[in-house]
């Protein structure tokens, strides 16, 4: 890593963090009920909020099915990670439900939603930084009782540079290592859904072929993927469904390749 | 509710708790009370600068206050008689040399090329050195002590106005704090607050030791007031006839009125050392302080010398410890180093800085007055408590002499009992930053 | 109740804090007085006399004025306290002084209180430190010692002593081979015994208090194989010390301020098991509250403007003389105007500036026993 | 080399060493006044380390640092800052508990109300100032589009707002030269090639030269002129867009061939 | 002979206690460094956690003592330790429950957990004078000492005695197996990575499936085993008297941050560094040159660097140098 202090940017991490620990989470302890039908993951008529903070999403829907490769783009401050986060339960959810394989989930904790079988790579603090990398990889396979070195060997492979660090601290990485790590650590979840919050941010092209690659791949294998991305053009090609995110709604909604297509959605969104 | 009036509402609260011990109890607690507030409000002032504004955690308070209360010695206490003659020169002489010796140790840290040699001659010096100071010290000490030594045996002060203390106070604290900086703050928070809670030790451990500084252990009794003694105004007639005009016999006015000029006093600093902190916070330069607080390496990056601002926030925050430390001594009119205990001088300070609400200077003071208030008044309510619980229990059974007993460990208890709820109910303190 | 009128005083001692073990008796002793006197009807006019408590944490300047303000607000007619030297000093001088309330203090020992000015209204049923100094010096002598080591509590009282005994014996002929300085309440006191036992010296001295780090110098000590005989100074002479010491400490000496016989033994009649009578500056703290009530009958008044004069005359001779459970009687005669002459359980003597002339028991460890094999 | 008009910053031989691994191993570089150099590379081959030796944060293992000729070694940031380096974060160093303006407010230097005096006794004046501040504080925020946001906490921004964020820093006062780490990365296109537009501004009309690390071909292509490979803690090659991407080296280290599943998906 | 005798004095006033010293202030550190490294603040309340856990294991020894239970020439509080610590997790479960859990949802800051953690030290200090009291309380028994200074003399014939406590060798041999445990917990098993995980990065660790109030329950249970152990072996070898305990904080402290906060190992070695630099600085070593030298250059003083008033001093002077050298630490603090 490039900072010497750890990124939390002030120099320690205890008493002298004014942030407090993280942001507040906040607690639900309701249970799942059926809603059959719909697709595979569906976050639908969400409105949502920080804390007492005003709605940041408004009415907005994003969905995926099995096999499935979904991007969701937009400006900066859009609400594409505020959408991510509501789906994961990670915020407070005013109106709308998050339906999994046929069960409402939107009352359940994000650690039973782990449990459940949904994965996500955060776009901000998504390692962790104290931990070997080896370890990092390790967490991500928290919640697996089989044997998942078969897992760890894959993601070396694909991220060949994580080997070499394997036991060193992840803080110590370089911003596109660190990414790495995270995705690694998505990926070793073997999840049943995975939402990636611009996974490629940061890395560079050789490697990003490779990720996408390996979305692909996964996604081949009948998982659903939820995605932002701000590599837009790239994400879109091999999308199959592409949201526009405006201000928290839905602003265009198709598959990866109409969206491409439409010039309107290529000079606000894509750069041209 | 807005602010404001949430605000003075609770100041609203403080002045009737305020009130009530003056109708229940007696005005002069009251008004006590009302000193001490002042003086921890203005403790608390300097560790909010510190800690509120610039993420310092400072553990060490209780030093600086100790060596406001040195000052108030040292300036305000006379001269010993002929202690000077006898081994003033000795001993500023030995610490000249001490001092010389470690700005030599520095240099040669500094200009010598890194390596064993380097350190050999750094320990040289500095073994060397400790030996001439020890050597150059002693003697004087020794002869300083041996005036006299139940009732002086140290070096004395310098017979000046005790107001001149203050200031002086806060000099002291200050310089402390410098070399305290310049040393540890680059230090991270936790090992920052455990080095500051070291030095503080140290410096209690200086002042609780060096007899010929501070009669050690011995306590100094008597420091000289600013305000006239209770017992002149006793025996001024003219004083006294104005207490009855008011209706009061005249002990009662005459404490009371030696408590109001303290009050007036302690107040003119808190007011003046508040208008200062407010408007340095409310400008560039709290703004400044505010991002070296929330990311020193992108205030680094943005050219502000992050070094050179904690040093002198330090210094400040210090200082205004300082100088509460010799008001402190004032009142009290004596230093007793033994009473510098972390629990009460630099914990206490802490809680009310985070009960009233770290980073806003009004929390600061809110803080200093209530939980001094509780301080003093939680023992009597714990009493009271006790009192009424065994109200209902035979005369004489173990339980109840077991609990009346007790009541006075109520303090702590009671006191943590506040703290908890308090924190509960508004966990950002009871006035917070915006 | 059938009492007339009420009295108040005060009691302000360190219920927290390092010494907040002691406090215990010696609030109790205090009450003990003020209880006898209740109840034996004879005190102006059958008032009765109770007791108000308020913590002066013992080093806590802030918290003993304020709690010493509060008392002074309750209206009580005198202060029993306070006791340690450090805050007697502060309440003295922010709140006696300025409310001409009189103080008298069972335990409070520093020389510097001798001469510290207090308008009259200070007086304590302890004596100064610095004539311990010179009786432990000659029970040194008696017993051929030639050296000791001198460890002492870093505060006022054990600075105090220890420069007083060092002082003291050094005059006849001694030699102190170190005097180091412990903390109370510390966690561990190896560093202590391993200077001191490498100084040194026949015997150690430690002038502590029992329950503090004194014991655990004698512990460490003892462990360490450093000493196997202690001096034993009044703060270190309590029940508990060969309590918690066990048999090692047998034949260890000391001396404590008091009296023999007499008053104490009936302070301990009288107390009969409900506190520790012969827990340090128990029987002075008796002393002190029935000193204050003494004085107030022999001036009928309740102002200490009008008693403080008194307290000198019922404290000494001539008169007769008066022991813990006589105080009903004490108070007849001085209705009577027979001059009185208080002993109490602490051989009362005042001298000088008010304070204990004192008399000093000699005490020896015997069979896990403080045995008094003497006087001075 | 060391003195010379062209080159406003020259690394020579640098080093920096964590524990016994090497991150930047012996790299020398120019960067030449007036230009956009890119900085590219494949991940962990060391550029933000190069930066953060330059820019003062870490202390070079061995090697000099010079600008203008001047040796800068080891100095450290704030006082770079003051000599007209300025640098943004990869991962966003926003001052969280402050509002967006008063994030930019803070930057420009010799301000008279960062003296203590002059908050007690000089608060004309620094009202003046700080109107002049504001204003241009606000015309930033504009300018990257935020100023919605102006008065939102910058803890509470998205973390592509936050890069603007870093960004905008930089543009508060005149620098000479701006390192930009990876300013792309999370920002939204459209919007970047405004930034584009921004940059080449900054250097056109104010003389800015600037080095930019990003791994957006399209975007260093934009921009830059010479740009410079790194790999391994080395510079691996140098030259225009054109000759990197047709370095060999290059495309096996970084580039890559594009992707290989990518006619397998979609509908 | 002469040598024999320097090592013994040395070993035994010196040595000895130095490291059953630093064994018990490294048992108290580790608990505090525990609660710093995984739930992220300054506790200040252990000082006060050790002694109420004492404090019902006290309790339960006289139990036992009074039904006549003993365990030979050990004490008979080892008997009654894992009461002591039910009693003491029981406790710390509760006061989680009750105080900081809402702090922790609420994601307050560290130093409001610090503070009410000061709050929970005063309640605790309370609550244990109201119920044992004040006063010392004794409640040693069995065998004193392994081997004792008066019989080591008789034995060996030497001039200078050696002695080594019961509690001194239980609270070493202790603090080993402690030490070696928890390392080994911490980074070889899946709860302690997770814990480890958990001080880390909170929201990741919640998106990893890892249960945070599992992690914080376990994480108390630890530290209540840790801190009564600590408070009974202390409260052995010493006395039981709650005030020390509070006084304990800061040498406590001071090892856990000498060592690097956050670090188990650090927390030992930071026992250690403080329990020497205040024996041996402080330490007269008259006693030690004169078996060493020869007649004519005795040492006419007591060779005392500085008197003993000045040992907490010294042990902060030392803290200090050690950190403006390793600011983190000796072993690099900060996590576990
Ligand atoms: N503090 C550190 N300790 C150990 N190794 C480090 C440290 N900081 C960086 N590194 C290593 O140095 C190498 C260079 O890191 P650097 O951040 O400079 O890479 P980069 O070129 O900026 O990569 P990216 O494009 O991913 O941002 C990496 O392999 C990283 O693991
Ligand atoms: N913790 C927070 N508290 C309050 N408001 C927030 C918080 N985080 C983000 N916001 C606000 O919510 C809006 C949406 O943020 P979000 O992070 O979802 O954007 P985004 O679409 O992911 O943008 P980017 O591409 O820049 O990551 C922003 O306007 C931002 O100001
Ligand atoms: C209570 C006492 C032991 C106090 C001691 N004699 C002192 O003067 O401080
Ligand atoms: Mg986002
Ligand atoms: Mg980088």
């Amino acid at each position: 890593m490039s900072d010497p202090y750890g990124d939390r940017g002030n120099k320690d991490l205890s008493i002298g963090n004014p942030k407090g620990m993280g942001s507040e989470i906040p607690q639900r302890s309701g249970t799942s009920f059926a809603a059959p039908g719909g697709p595979f993951l569906i976050g639908d008529g969400m409105t949502a909020g920080y804390g007492q903070g005003p709605d940041i999403l408004h009415d907005c829907t994003i969905a995926v099915d099995k096999g499935e490769i979904a991007v969701i783009v937009g400006p900066n401050g859009a609400g594409k990670s505020t959408g991510m986060k509501a789906v994961f339960g990670m915020l407070d959810m005013r109106k709308g439900h998050v339906r999994l394989d046929g069960e409402d989930i939107t009352d359940l904790s994000p650690q039973d939603r782990v449990a459940k079988g949904m994965g996500f790579v955060p776009q901000t603090s998504n390692i962790f930084t104290s931990m070997t990398v080896e370890e990092n990889l390790e967490m991500g396979a928290f919640i697996r009782t089989d044997d998942f070195s078969d897992t760890m060997a894959q993601v070396y492979d694909l991220f060949p540079i994580l080997k070499d660090k394997r036991f060193q601290p992840a803080g110590e990485l370089s911003g596109g290592q660190r990414q790495q790590v995270a995705v690694g650590r998505a990926l070793m979840t073997q999840p049943k859904v995975l939402m990636l919050d611009e996974p490629t941010a940061g890395v560079s092209p050789i490697v990003m072929d490779e990720l996408f690659d390996r979305i692909i791949e996964v996604a081949r294998t009948g998982i659903p993927i939820l995605m932002v991305e701000q590599n837009a053009r790239q994400a879109l090609e091999i999308a199959d469904k592409g949201y526009v995110l405006v201000q928290g709604a839905n602003a265009y909604t198709g598959t990866g390749k109409e969206l491409l297509a439409d010039p309107e959605v290529r000079k606000s969104f894509l750069g041209g | 509710m807005t602010e404001t009036v949430r605000n003075t509402l609770l100041f609203g609260v403080i002045a009737v708790l305020i009130l009530f011990v003056g109708f229940q109890q007696s005005w002069n607690s009251a008004l006590l009370i009302i000193a001490m507030g002042l003086i921890s409000s203005i403790m608390a002032l300097g560790v909010n600068l510190q800690w509120g504004f610039a993420g310092l955690f400072n553990v060490g308070i209780m030093g600086f206050v100790a060596l406001g209360g040195l000052a108030a010695v040292l300036i305000g206490m006379p001269p010993t008689e002929g202690a000077f003659a006898a081994g003033g020169v000795g001993v500023i002489v030995a610490l000249l040399m001490g001092a010389g010796t470690i700005v030599l140790a520095i240099v040669i840290m500094r200009r010598m090329q890194g390596g064993w040699m380097r350190n050999l001659s750094v320990i040289a010096v500095l073994v060397a050195g400790f030996f001439i100071f020890r050597a150059l010290l002693d003697p004087s000490v020794a002869r300083i002590e041996e005036i006299n030594p139940a009732q002086t045996g140290y070096l004395g002060g310098l017979g000046l106005p005790v107001l001149l203390a203050w200031p002086v106070g806060g000099l002291f604290a200050a310089a402390a704090a410098w070399v305290i900086g310049k040393t540890a703050l680059g230090l991270r928070s936790d090992y920052l607050a455990i080095a500051t809670l070291g030095i503080a030790e140290i410096i209690i451990a200086v002042m609780k030791n060096e007899d010929w500084l501070t009669r050690g252990v011995k306590n100094v009794i008597g420091v000289p007031r600013p305000v006239p003694y209770e017992i002149d105004l006793q025996n001024n007639p003219a004083f006294v006839e104005r207490a009855a005009n008011l209706g009061f016999d005249p002990v009662e006015g005459s404490t009371l009125y030696v408590k109001m000029l303290y009050i007036l006093l302690f107040a003119a600093v808190l007011l003046l050392l508040m208008w200062m902190s407010q408007r340095a916070l409310h400008s560039p330069w709290g703004r400044m302080l505010r991002a070296i607080r929330d990311n020193e390496v992108a205030a680094e990056a943005m050219g502000k010398d992050v070094t050179a601002r904690h040093l002198q926030v330090f210094v400040l925050g210090s200082a205004i410890c300082g100088i509460a430390g010799a008001m402190m001594t004032t009142i009290d009119g004596q230093l007793t180093p033994g009473t510098y205990q972390p629990l009460r001088f630099t914990f206490l300070i802490w809680v009310m800085v985070i009960v009233g609400g770290s980073g806003n200077n009004l929390g600061a003071v809110l803080g200093g007055f209530l939980i001094w208030f509780l301080w003093v008044q939680v023992e009597p309510m714990g009493l009271w408590l006790m009192n009424t619980i065994t109200a209902g229990m035979a005369e004489g059974s173990p339980l109840k002499d077991h609990l009346i007993e007790s009541a006075a460990h109520m303090r702590l208890l009671t006191m943590g009992m506040v703290l908890l709820l308090v924190l509960r109910f508004s966990p950002r303190g009871l006035i917070p930053e915006k | 109740d059938g009492h007339a009128k009420e009295v108040k005083l005060g009691v302000i001692f360190g219920f927290t804090g390092p010494i907040e073990s002691l406090t215990g008796p010696m609030s109790a002793g205090a009450e003990m007085a003020m209880k006898e006197v209740t109840d034996s009807g004879m005190f102006m006019d059958g008032a009765k006399v109770t007791s108000v408590r308020a913590d002066s944490g013992c080093i806590d300047n802030g918290m003993a004025v304020a709690s010493a303000e509060r008392l002074i607000a309750e209206g009580v007619s005198g202060l029993v306290g306070a006791d340690c030297s450090g805050v007697t000093g502060a309440v003295l001088q922010n709140v006696a002084i300025p409310n001409g309330m009189v103080m008298i203090s069972p335990s409070a020992t520093s020389p510097g209180l001798t001469t510290m000015e207090d308008n009259g209204l200070f007086f304590r049923t302890s004596p100064s430190d610095a004539r311990e100094g010179e009786v432990m010096a000659e029970i040194l002598v008696e017993r051929g010692v030639k050296s000791i080591a001198l460890t002492y509590t870093n505060n006022d009282y054990g600075k105090g002593l220890a420069d007083a005994i060092e002082s003291s014996f050094k005059a006849v002929g001694g030699e102190v081979t170190i005097v180091a300085a412990h903390e109370d309440g510390k966690a561990d006191y190896s560093a202590e015994v391993g200077a001191l036992a490498s100084a040194g010296g026949d015997l150690l001295v430690v002038a502590g208090y029992l329950d503090q780090g004194g014991a655990g110098i004698i512990k460490s000590a003892l462990d360490a194989g450093a000493w196997e005989t202690f001096g034993l100074p009044g703060g270190m002479i309590g029940e508990n010390l060969p309590k918690t010491i066990g048999p090692d400490l047998n034949g260890s000496y000391g001396q404590i301020a008091g009296s023999q016989g007499d008053g104490i033994d009936n302070l301990v009649k009288m107390v009969d098991g409900a506190f520790d009578a012969t827990s340090p500056y128990t029987p002075e703290s008796y002393d002190a509250a029935a000193l204050f009530l003494l004085a107030m009958q022999a001036a009928n008044s309740t102002d200490p403007a009008d008693y403080k004069d008194e307290i000198l005359n019922v404290a000494n001779a001539p008169g007769e003389k008066i022991y813990p459970g006589d105080l009903g009687k004490a108070l007849e005669l001085i209705k009577a105007g027979t001059d009185i002459d208080y002993v109490g359980a602490s051989a009362v003597e005042l001298i000088g500036p008010g304070e204990s002339a004192g008399t000093y028991r000699m005490i020896e460890v015997k069979d896990g026993k403080n045995e008094t094999i003497g006087m001075k | 080399m060391v003195h010379s008009d062209e080159h406003m910053i020259v690394v020579d031989d640098l080093h920096k060493h964590f524990g016994g691994f090497h991150a930047v191993d012996g790299a020398s570089l120019s960067i030449d006044r007036g230009s956009i150099t890119g900085l590219i590379g494949p991940n962990g081959a060391g550029k933000t380390t190069l930066f953060n030796v330059i820019a003062g944060v870490l202390n070079p293992t061995s090697g000099k640092v010079y600008m203008d000729g001047e040796d800068i070694s080891g100095l450290p940031p704030h006082t770079l800052f003051h000599k007209g380096l300025l640098r943004t974060f990869q991962i966003a160093h926003e001052f969280h508990s402050m509002s967006c303006r008063e994030n930019l407010m803070m930057v420009p230097g010799g301000q008279s109300g960062e003296t203590l005096w002059n908050t007690w006794f000089g608060r004309k004046r620094i009202a003046d100032e700080e109107r002049a501040l504001k204003a241009k504080a606000d015309e930033v925020l504009e300018f990257l589009t935020i100023e919605h946001l102006t008065h939102q906490k910058a803890g509470q921004i998205s973390g592509g707002q936050k890069k603007l964020l870093e960004l905008g820093r930089t543009m508060m006062v005149d620098a000479k030269i701006v390192f930009l780490d990876e300013v792309g990365a999370g920002v939204n296109r459209t919007l970047l090639n405004t930034i584009g537009d921004a940059i080449i501004r900054l250097n056109k009309e104010r003389g800015y030269t600037f080095v930019v690390i990003e791994h957006d071909m399209d975007f260093i292509g934009r921009l830059c002129d010479p740009v410079i490979c790194m790999a391994e803690g080395r510079v691996l090659a140098q030259g225009t867009l054109a000759e990197i991407k047709a370095n060999e080296q290059v495309i096996e280290a970084y580039l890559g061939t594009g992707l290989k599943n990518k006619d397998k998906v979609g509908a | 002979m002469d040598l024999l005798n320097a090592l013994i004095a040395f070993l035994n006033y010196v040595f000895i206690p130095g490291v059953a010293y630093g064994s018990q202030l490294a048992l108290g550190a580790l608990g505090v460094t525990l609660v710093y490294g995984i739930l992220r603040f300054s506790n200040f309340a252990h000082g006060d956690t050790m002694a109420m856990g004492a404090m019902a294991t006290v309790l339960m020894t006289w139990l036992f003592q009074s039904w006549g239970i003993s365990l030979g020439p050990l004490p008979t509080a080892l008997l009654a330790l894992p009461f002591g610590i039910l009693f003491t997790i029981g406790l710390l479960l509760f006061t989680d429950r009750t105080v900081y859990r809402f702090y922790r949802v609420k994601k307050a800051k560290p130093v409001i957990l610090v503070i009410v953690s000061l709050g929970i030290t005063f309640i605790y200090n309370g609550v244990t004078r109201f119920i044992i009291g004040a006063d010392d309380q004794n409640f040693f028994d069995g065998e004193r000492f392994i081997i004792s200074a008066r019989d080591f003399k008789k034995a060996t014939g030497l001039a200078e005695g050696l002695s080594f406590k019961t509690t001194q060798g239980i609270t070493i041999v202790t603090a080993i197996i402690v030490v070696a445990l928890l390392f080994w917990f911490l980074n070889k098993t899946r709860a302690g990575k997770s814990m480890r995980a958990y001080s880390d990065n909170e929201d990741l660790a919640l998106l990893s499936g890892i249960n945070p109030e599992r992690v914080v329950m376990i994480t108390w249970m630890i530290v209540a085993t840790l801190a009564t152990i600590a408070g009974v072996l202390y409260g052995l070898d010493k006395s039981f008297k709650p005030f020390t305990y509070f006084q304990l904080l800061l040498p406590i402290f001071a090892s856990a941050i000498v060592g690097g906060l956050g670090n188990p190992l650090g927390a030992i070695a930071g026992g250690f560094v403080i329990a020497f630099s205040e024996v041996t600085i402080t330490y007269a070593w008259k006693k030690i040159l004169v078996y060493l030298m020869p007649e004519s250059l005795e040492p006419s003083g007591l060779v005392q660097l500085l008197s003993t008033d000045y040992k907490f001093a010294v042990s902060f002077v030392i803290l200090l140098i050690v950190l403006l050298f390793k600011p983190t630490g000796l072993f690099k603090g900060q996590s576990v």
